[in-house]
């Protein structure tokens, strides 16, 4: 299978995940998008990884995947202290400032 | 063959850790190491000393980080030895990196002096807070030295973690929240970007180090280099992110206005600093046999920021947001530096940057005092008869706003100056043109709020509001502001020699 | 004495500093008596270093001192160097001269302000950036001297800011010379980028080598005359100016007249190695010298107030300071400004002694035979008046001739425009004078400004829009106004002396009567007019005849009226009466609505421009504002245009 | 030869496919909870193209820590903070909102696919830098490198932990009073938080 196919499919992941952060207007969901795009990103490594046959992008996964855990832990963090207040908000309700 | 496979790529051998040389890390280690300390005396303390250890602590660890720099700018200027490249080159310290590290210490000392009485005012007391100002400075120290385009990407996620966590901090002010949250989403959308364009760099050159990056496009040319570009461009988009460059900066009058105001200096002061000595590192230095390519967009971008940065801030009757909005604009007049992609123009953009540092820094101390209790007091009118109320606080303030707006005999001044000489260099007229144009539109804006202070008398009278009370750790904050941007407006000549010296090199580790 | 050039500057600065640290302890008058101290102190070292350099060959005369490097970075270097040449000496000779007298008046006028020596801080602030911009030996100290006049003249602007009229004006005067500003940071770094220093002494060298492109030197002339027209207040933006009356009167006198605004013609005499490569430049500031001159002259007709009058005045003189430069005619530039200095400073601390006897009224309708209670005020009033109105032998009658025979030799239409507006200058001079010092004491008449002089030309201005020197006025019907005392008239009396001989300094007669134009020759060069001994004294006879017109234009008008009806009723005077009429319905009709225009056109377009400016930029960020919703979404959606945008750049280039 | 590359290309379909939908379903779908479902499908279809790739270690900590740890915080915020509802996204969506996203979306797609088309092939051929690629090793590789190459950025993720950890305390920390700035949030129990306080 040429690596092309995957990093392509990154590419089209990525492309879905940041469209979906762009529609959609749950903190939380728009939240998923972010990890869907690292997730296209994660392909990609992996791919290049291969063609080069280089272990250097396998690492840098792994390191994504420990952003991504810190990123969640913060995040929703976040996400917990805004929705405490007011449950089921969207973040289009979030526009106390503007202008 | 399994065997020989094995020992082709030496799998069986012993590990060879790298060496890590302790003393050219000194100032990223004191600053971590303070903070974990930090963390285990806070679960250890209690009761006031909890509370007032964190912001002098902060303080502590942070000075003796500038002073460990001191010996070691002194040895990286040695031309026998020369800035290295540690850890496997993962990290280079260089007096460029020096430099950043000092000037974001410098912030973290301002902003925890200005926080001390902040914190308490507010009911937000505990060690966090400096924690994660020394946690953040360790981040954007490493990227001010990142060798590795995945260390420096892991040292903006752990500077902008840590800010994330700080502008959501105030518990009580859901715009301080609702301001964290717009950052995190946001931030968190600019690092997909960002990490896509280190993937498809990695693809084009089998590398994610600089080092490697460089002699790999120094040997050959890429006749097609597609997968170059795309990583060039979405790694852009990251970086102009993080400094808040137009069209990325929306996030950024929502976050300044919604965060704490110790925590707004800071991010205008040391995470701007941060993320354009990466931006520096990354392009100007690594990339720059790319440099004709990526120049027009950092260009554009410039313009961008400076236009809408000047614009928008006349129309607001926010302080802070017409901060934040200048803080676009100043972020133009930086990458002004960047598109120089010159020697001039990097030493241009650091002393524009510590300039900026002080000036910010000084602004939102005062910011801070004049927002009173509850954070909330930011429109234009709280700052009405300031001049007659808090007649010290209002000439401090004046000047950090003249300062900004260009006027000589400061700082800021300079600043402006050097970066449209380093444009004028380049031959880019138009840049510098613009600059000076927005530079005059930005001035109405400074003035609005000079007006407001001197001229405009307060339509409530002052007695429903108390009086201000300046903490003396704001008091230190605007002196030390006051005397840079004075002192270094008249007599630049240390700073500019400094910011001179302070270009980034790629040194090659030891046989590679 | 030619080691101590730095003391010039350093005095006025010790003085400031001083101030600032102990002024409120000195308190009314001792701080005063400092800052007088300081700055005649400088003027005795300026009058050292000129003694020295007089002694001198003329190709010797040029001190150059450098302090130390100031910007030491890379290509782009600048020095904190003094420049002491006979130009700069002779602007510092009257920038500390009168500044000293100013000072000295200041300690009378400003008694009893509860901000005295704050007062005395920022004119002493001012003397120190008047000297650095003058002494510096770059274009950076000269711009760095040239914003510190700028700041101090806002402060002292809007020095009584509890008035907002007042501190909109500051902030218009402000706002103005930033426009200028931006002009001359342009023109800096195409002088920096063509020369490649900016050095005065290395930008004329250059300049002579021909190293300059002519493209280069017009731009760079057009850019520093931008920067001009604002400090100097010319066509367009001179708005500021006539608004910055708002100030303690003892500022108007130092700032908008003898010295700041004369900063914009110095800048250009100063570069006049640019301008002499410049081309067409130089008749854009000659043309627009001179239509500032006219236009300035007929406002200043319709105006009332008595500083609004010596405001429109000195933007009108200032004109043709700008006509003498763009003719490429420095000395008479130079030679006029000193004199100016000399009788618009008389002038407006005459109207201040005049003010200040008057229970702080300005409104010249309220005035009339002041001369009775005022005589020291009134004679050397009287003096400055004929000094203006280009009557011989007082000072402005030799210096304008001048700029006139250079006009002549220019271009006619210049030479009309610039007789015509002598007219007009000696016209609204005299009525100023007979309204003032003249006539019935009209403030007797409890209701002279409301009934109003109805048919009379100057019914326009009413009291309520004139901005005024002090906070509070109540001018009642038996006032008795009284000399001011002798720190105020020391200074009048000086410079009406200095009002009376100034024109000793360049007489036309003989090659050796030129003193100013063989002084300043090191620096200007030798310029000659072309214009023969007969055709010089033709046109100085039609000056002076047109001058007189004037004034007997204002005499028939403004004084012949006031005369008691059993003394008018004589036939002889029956022509005044016809003139009377005729101006009257001249200024009733065509010439009113004209005047009235012209005033309207100053309110309505050139202030609007600059409005209009601020406005656009308000109207664009209301629309920009419409995109920032606060919404994460749409952040988001910003920073993805940006990210296609940027990708849709890099697939373009890589494609080519 | 040609079975083990129909092999290779089926698996590829299928784990590409669960991937797609897995991402369409996190972007399409209402219920938040079906949202991180399709997001586990998603992981779990990267996981399979881990495997098809011979990153098997990848692999595994991919739905360890994916699957397993951030998946079920996620859905642990959503029971805790009652989101599960799709009623609360019956706003959802603009057409407009929609369509600009979508057209951004898939421009980013489009761009990054066409820049990649443009370089792939300079992207093949062996020169690895940290070190070559072993299927059945992968492990002590990608442990080797960790502590050589790679030993700075390992220490450095050591600060992001110790961040989320200090984050997480500051965030979930009681607010000290009243709310400050009373917000016009459209309020779904008006007042709630006040009366709490009072109470």
């Amino acid at each position: 299978m040429s690596p092309n196919a995957y990093v392509l499919l990154g590419a089209v992941l990525f492309g879905i995940g940041a469209a979906g952060l762009l529609i959609r207007r749950s903190p939380l969901v728009m939240f998923m998008c972010i990890e869907l795009m690292l997730n296209a990103v994660n392909v990609t490594f992996v791919a290049f990884s291969k063609m080069l046959n280089d272990v250097g992008g396998q690492v840098v996964v792994f390191f994504v995947l420990v952003v991504a855990a810190a990123e969640v832990v913060v995040g929703l963090g976040i996400i917990v202290a805004v929705m405490r207040r007011r449950s089921g908000i969207s973040a289009d309700d979030l526009s106390l400032m503007k202008g | 063959m399994f065997a020989t496979l094995l020992q082709a790529t030496g799998a069986g051998d012993k590990l060879v850790t790298p060496e890590v040389p302790w003393s050219h890390l000194a100032p990223q280690l004191i600053l971590v190491v303070g903070a974990t300390v930090g963390v285990i005396a806070a679960a250890a303390l209690r009761g006031r000393l909890r509370r007032s250890v964190g912001a002098v602590g902060a303080a502590v660890v942070a000075g003796a980080a500038i002073v460990s720099i001191i010996p070691l700018w002194h040895r990286v200027s040695n031309p026998a030895q020369g800035p290295i490249s540690a850890v496997n080159g993962a990290i280079g310290v260089d007096r460029f990196s020096l430099f950043v590290t000092a000037l974001l210490c410098a912030a973290v000392i301002l902003a925890s002096f200005t926080a001390e009485a902040y914190l308490q005012r507010e009911g937000l007391d505990g060690p966090e807070f400096s924690l994660l100002l020394l946690l953040a400075a360790a981040g954007g120290s490493v990227m001010a030295g990142a060798n590795d385009l995945i260390v420096m990407f892991i040292g903006i996620e752990v500077l902008s973690l840590a800010v994330y966590v700080l502008a959501a901090m105030h518990a009580r002010r859901i715009s301080s929240q609702e301001s964290g949250l717009k950052y995190f989403l946001l931030g968190g959308f600019a690092s997909a970007f960002l990490l896509y364009g280190i993937a498809l760099t990695y693809g084009a050159t089998g590398t994610t180090s600089l080092l490697r990056v460089q002699s790999f496009l120094a040997e050959r040319v890429l006749t097609d280099d597609g997968l170059l570009l795309g990583g060039l461009a979405l790694m852009l988009v990251g970086f102009a992110f993080k400094v808040g460059a137009v069209p990325f900066h929306m996030w950024t009058p929502d976050v300044y206005q919604g965060a704490p105001s110790p925590v707004t200096g800071f991010m205008a002061a040391a995470v701007k600093t941060a993320a354009f000595a990466g931006m520096l590192r990354v392009f100007v230095v690594g990339f720059a046999s790319y440099a004709d390519l990526w120049r027009p967009v950092v260009g554009a971008l410039a313009i961008a920021s400076l236009v809408v940065g000047a614009v928008m801030s006349v129309v607001q009757t926010n302080v802070k947001r017409m901060l934040a909005y200048s803080s676009i604009a100043h972020a133009g007049f930086v990458l002004l530096g960047v598109d120089a992609a010159s020697a001039e123009g990097t030493a241009a953009s650091l002393f524009y940057l510590a300039a900026y540092t002080a000036m910010a820094l000084g602004t939102f101390a005062v910011v801070t005092v004049v927002g009173g209790s509850g954070d909330g007091a930011h429109t234009l009118d709280a700052y009405r008869g300031l001049g007659r109320r808090r007649p010290g606080l209002a000439l401090a303030m004046s000047l950090f706003l003249l300062a900004q707006a260009g006027t000589p005999v400061t700082i800021g001044f300079l600043a402006k100056l050097g970066v449209i000489r380093a444009a004028i260099d380049a031959d880019q007229w138009a840049l510098a043109i613009v600059a000076m144009l927005t530079a005059v539109i930005s001035t109405f804006m400074y003035l609005r709020i000079v007006v407001a202070m001197y001229f405009a008398e307060s339509e409530s009278e002052s007695d429903d509001r108390g009086e201000l009370r300046i903490p003396w750790g704001v008091g230190v904050t605007i002196g030390v502001a006051v005397i840079a941007t004075l002192v270094l407006g008249v007599v630049p000549g240390p700073l500019e020699h400094l910011s001179d010296d302070a270009l980034p090199v790629l040194v090659a580790v030891d046989g590679r | 004495m030619s080691a101590l050039v730095w003391l010039i500057p350093a005095l006025p600065l010790a003085g400031f500093v001083a101030l600032v640290v102990g002024g409120r302890r000195l308190g009314d008058p001792w701080a005063g008596w400092l800052a007088t101290a300081a700055v005649g102190g400088s003027f005795l070292v300026v009058l050292g270093v000129f003694a020295d350099l007089v002694g001198r060959g003329a190709e010797a005369r040029s001190i150059h001192q450098e302090l130390f490097t100031w910007i030491p970075a890379g290509s782009f270097q600048a020095s904190m160097g003094l420049l002491a040449d006979p130009l700069s000496i002779t602007m510092c000779l009257f920038v500390t001269g009168v500044g000293s007298l100013i000072h000295l008046y200041a300690i009378g006028y400003m008694h009893g302000d509860e901000k005295f020596s704050k007062f005395f801080t920022y004119l002493n602030l001012f003397i120190f950036s008047m000297l650095m911009l003058v002494l510096g030996d770059n274009l950076l100290l000269t711009f760095l001297g040239w914003e510190g006049v700028g700041a101090c003249s806002y402060f002292l602007i809007s020095f009584w800011h509890t008035d907002p009229a007042n501190a909109s004006a500051g902030k218009k005067a402000f706002v103005t010379n930033r426009v200028g500003d931006w002009g001359f940071m342009v023109a800096t770094f195409l002088v920096w980028t063509s020369v490649g220093s900016i050095g005065y002494l290395d930008i004329a060298n250059a300049a002579h080598h021909g190293e300059i492109a002519a493209v280069t030197a017009t731009a760079i002339a057009v850019l520093f005359f931008v920067a001009a027209t604002g400090k100097s207040a010319q066509l367009p933006l001179f708005v500021w100016l006539p608004d910055a009356m708002a100030g303690p009167t003892p500022v108007s006198a130092l700032i908008h007249a003898a010295t700041m605004v004369t900063s914009g013609v110095y800048l250009l005499v100063r570069l006049n190695p640019i301008l002499h490569a410049a081309g067409w430049a130089n008749d854009l500031i000659a043309w627009v010298g001179v239509a500032t001159a006219l236009v300035a002259a007929t406002v200043a007709v319709t105006q009332n107030d008595i500083k609004k009058v010596l405001a429109y005045s000195t933007v009108s003189q200032l004109g043709y300071l700008f006509l003498a430069v763009g003719t490429g005619n420095y000395v008479a530039a130079i030679f006029h400004m000193v004199t100016h200095a000399f009788f618009k400073a008389l002038l407006f601390l005459g109207s201040g002694s005049v003010i200040l006897g008057m229970a702080h009224e300005q409104d010249m309708r309220r005035y009339g035979n002041l001369r009775k209670y005022m005589p020291i005020t009134a004679g050397t009033f009287i003096i400055g008046w004929l000094a203006i109105a280009g009557v011989p032998p007082f000072s402005g009658f030799w210096s304008k001739d001048e700029i006139l025979a250079g006009a002549y030799a220019h271009n006619k239409v210049m030479l009309a425009l610039g007789l015509i507006t002598a007219l007009l200058t000696a016209f609204y001079m005299s009525r100023q004078v007979f309204m003032t010092f003249f006539g019935p004491e009209r403030w007797r008449e409890a209701d002279a400004v409301a009934t109003g002089d109805g048919d009379h030309a100057d019914a326009h201005d009413s009291a309520h829009d004139s901005a005024h020197d002090d906070h509070a006025h109540h001018l009642t019907p038996d006032h008795t106004p009284s000399e001011s005392p002798w720190v105020m008239t020391l200074p009048l009396v000086v410079l009406g002396a200095l009002a009376i001989v100034g024109g000793a300094l360049n007489l036309p007669f003989t090659d050796s009567t030129k003193v100013l134009e063989h002084w300043l020759e090191p620096v200007v060069g030798v310029h000659e007019l072309g214009v023969e001994g007969a055709t010089l004294v033709a046109l100085a006879a039609i000056a002076v005849v047109l001058g007189l017109v004037g004034i007997g234009l204002a005499g028939a008008v403004y004084l012949a009226r006031r005369i008691p009806a059993s003394t008018v009723e004589r036939p002889e005077f029956g022509w005044g009466l016809w003139i009377d009429r005729g101006y009257a319905a001249f200024m009733g009709g065509p010439g009113r609505a004209l005047f009235d225009a012209i005033s309207r056109f100053d309110k309505a377009v050139i202030d609007g421009a600059v409005d209009g400016v601020a406005n656009a930029v308000g109207a664009a960020g209301a629309v920009l504002r419409r995109t920032q919703t606060g919404r994460v979404r749409n952040s988001a959606i910003g920073l993805a245009t940006g990210a296609v945008a940027v990708l849709v750049y890099f697939v373009v280039r890589m494609s080519f | 030869m040609f079975a083990t590359s129909l092999v290779q290309t089926l698996t590829f379909a299928i784990a590409a496919m669960i991937c797609v939908t897995g991402a369409l379903g996190v972007v399409a779908l209402r219920n938040p909870v079906h949202n991180a479902l399709s997001l586990v499908a998603t992981l779990f279809g990267v996981a399979v193209l881990f495997i098809a790739q011979e990153a098997y270690f990848l692999a595994a900590i991919q739905v360890i820590v994916y699957a397993g740890a951030i998946v079920v915080l996620f859905l642990f915020v959503i029971m805790l903070l009652g989101v599960d509802r799709a009623e609360s996204f019956a706003a959802e969506r603009h057409p407009l909102g929609l369509a600009v996203g979508g057209i951004l979306g898939g421009g980013v797609m489009v761009l990054a696919a066409v820049t990649l088309f443009a370089g792939v092939d300079t992207a093949t051929g062996r020169r690895s830098t940290v070190g070559a690629l072993a299927p059945s090793d992968d492990l002590n590789r990608i442990g080797r490198a960790l502590f050589t190459e790679y030993a700075f950025a390992f220490e450095l993720t050591s600060l992001l932990l110790t961040i989320a950890v200090l984050g997480a305390v500051l965030l979930s920390r009681r607010a000290s009073g009243p709310p400050i700035d009373l917000d016009e949030f459209p309020a779904e129990e008006p007042d709630a938080d006040a009366e709490e306080v009072e109470a």
